[in-house]
């Protein structure tokens, strides 16, 4: 394997790795390379990256070798991730969505009625992450705000489908295409295998 | 498969020796295969001595202690079929008489068309074999204790269930499925919300485990599907295809 | 922002991700930015990584952009990750995957119609593997599920969707040479075939 080769190969195990790679388990992989060869490339490896001056880096961290993030970009990142994350939600969020879906329009009260503690934060979350609004307000004393559930709450949790409930005579068929739907032995031995990565 | 080590026990009788066809993917592909060997033309079978060879083909399927598929017994009468009808004289030589083996060239043909696709499937950087995606770090993306919520539509709920039902079915004794079960529907329903109130939420393989027939079993998931219908419960995911949780949402309707 | 900044962003959250991000989801994480803008700097960035022939590079795949280790490395990859080389797909897996995937929306009945084996067990395996998923029901006697493939599918060969399937050869095509080929039945000889090899 020629130089070129062998700093390809070691960009792709390390961007695969995730974690830090040591030398010492680069030396593994490539038990036929000289270590100080590897640590030529590496080192070489260290100093084109910088160079290039990409969104991404080779970076010498506890050890080992890791692609990191270039500094600059992380109110981009923070900004992608806040959103990657937004239908990752609190047990106590899920609550509060329950409870407003069930039974909107309804007031911040009578959520916290429900679930007997605080809810003004878990609201404020759910009404930035577009997963409740504001509907109007209680004609009660004080006028407290009506919140509901939006579009965006129906997308999250899939719920058009769920009205097409299967009848009792397709739930019988499910179970009898279990007993059918055993792999034969001679047709499917994937199942005995890793998953896909 | 009658090797054994010296001095080890017989094989077990419960794991009977069946071995997977690796040549064959089903009984089109051993038709195929059979064509190509004989360098036929696949527009011209000689359909004699392919059904011949097929049968012979199966045959020793079953001397190796393989196991023949009834898809193949299928295909095997067909040709038996095809081979009868080109046997049959033709007292009036109609010029749009249907070749007998026009339907099955249709099929062969076809397939072949799907088994090129799936080879071609493979030609490109199939990710796993050529290429590699990088695992991000689960604190990268800032997932910690927090419940992902996925769509979790109806299809998903019944794979899930059905997933669970091939791990688990050898929990539920053939001994037990005639028990008669006096529960009905409504009452199950009762139980299965009862417990989902008390608890608050649960996995949905839990609810399933004290279940002691396919019966109950089925009766438990109606329930379910009617409670979701009836808004009482919802479903939440934590990633596509993993364990799903019951959420007690209550029963006051506005 | 400059473009090289934010061609530099843009990497950093697809690296980030791991997963392939769509265009629609950097968009938003750049209000700011005309669409038209990023979408230019996505094309400069495949080019670029291309170019640059390191070990990873930047794929357009299943709708979004994604890293992805250069082709060549795997035998050291899956060195590196103690996996056995092998891809985990039966051929009979892939006939099924490629049946579903030509012929989508399609029923279990259909798939092994085609193939003349019964299906069961390989569908179970790619649904669990996500690689495909019930779309519904047909609309005939005993509503049976209709199956496609997911976005994991596109991932998995590398397509940047079902538009980039390599083209079927057509069936019409075929049935042409059909007519044309077959012989009449008076023509076929049976009693004097050649002996078996």
């Amino acid at each position: 394997m020629n130089q070129t080769d062998l700093k390809k190969s070691i960009e792709s195990i390390i961007f695969v790795s995730g974690e830090p790679v040591s030398l010492d388990k680069l030396a593994q992989v490539f038990p036929d390379i000289e270590r100080s060869e590897i640590r030529n490339c590496l080192k070489e490896l260290l100093n084109e990256w910088e160079e290039m001056g990409r969104g991404i880096y080779l970076a010498n961290i506890s050890g080992g070798y890791q692609f990191r993030t270039a500094p600059g970009s992380s109110d981009h990142i923070t900004n992608f991730l806040k959103r990657v994350k937004k239908f990752r939600l609190s047990r106590a969020a899920l609550e509060v969505i329950a409870i407003i879906a069930y039974k909107q329009p309804v007031t911040r009260i009578e959520v916290e009625s429900i679930r007997g503690v605080d809810c003004s934060g878990v609201i404020n979350v759910l009404l930035e992450r577009l997963i409740i609004e504001i509907k109007g307000r209680k004609e009660v004393i004080g006028k407290p705000f009506l919140y509901g559930t939006t579009g965006e709450f129906l997308e999250v949790f899939g719920l058009k489908s769920l009205g097409d409930l299967p009848t009792l005579k397709e739930i019988d068929e499910i179970s009898q295409n279990l007993e059918t739907g055993i792999p034969a032995i001679a047709e499917e031995p994937v199942q005995q295998e890793e998953p896909l990565p | 498969m009658k090797n054994q080590i010296p001095g080890a026990g017989p094989l077990e009788p419960k794991e009977p020796c069946v071995i997977k066809i690796n040549l064959f993917e089903g009984p089109l592909d051993l038709l195929l295969h059979l064509i190509k060997k004989n360098e036929m033309d696949i527009y011209d079978i000689k359909v004699a001595a392919i059904t011949e060879q097929y049968i012979e083909y199966l045959e020793l399927m079953k001397v190796l202690n393989l196991e023949v598929a009834g898809d193949y017994l299928v295909i095997a009468a067909e040709l038996s079929l095809i081979k009868s009808k080109m046997l049959l004289p033709k007292p009036v030589i109609e010029e749009d008489e249907d070749d007998p083996r026009a339907e099955l060239v249709k099929r062969l043909l076809e397939y072949q068309v799907y088994k090129d696709a799936a080879s071609d499937l493979l030609g490109g950087e199939v990710l796993g074999r050529d290429v590699f995606k990088r695992e991000p770090d689960r604190e990268d993306l800032g997932i910690e204790e927090e419940v992902e919520l996925v769509p979790v539509n109806l299809w998903s709920l019944i794979e899930a269930f059905r997933e669970f039902y091939d791990r688990r079915k050898e929990l539920w004794a053939e001994d037990l499925t005639f028990i008669i079960e006096e529960i009905t529907l409504d009452e199950k329903l009762e139980q299965v919300v009862n417990r989902i109130r008390t608890l608050g939420e649960i996995g949905f393989e839990r609810l399933f485990t004290e279940c002691k027939s396919k019966f109950d079993l089925v009766i438990t998931f109606l329930s379910l599907l009617e409670l979701i219908r009836m808004d009482t419960v919802q479903i939440v995911g934590e990633s596509p295809g993993s364990s799903m949780i019951i959420v007690y949402s209550g029963d006051n309707h506005f």
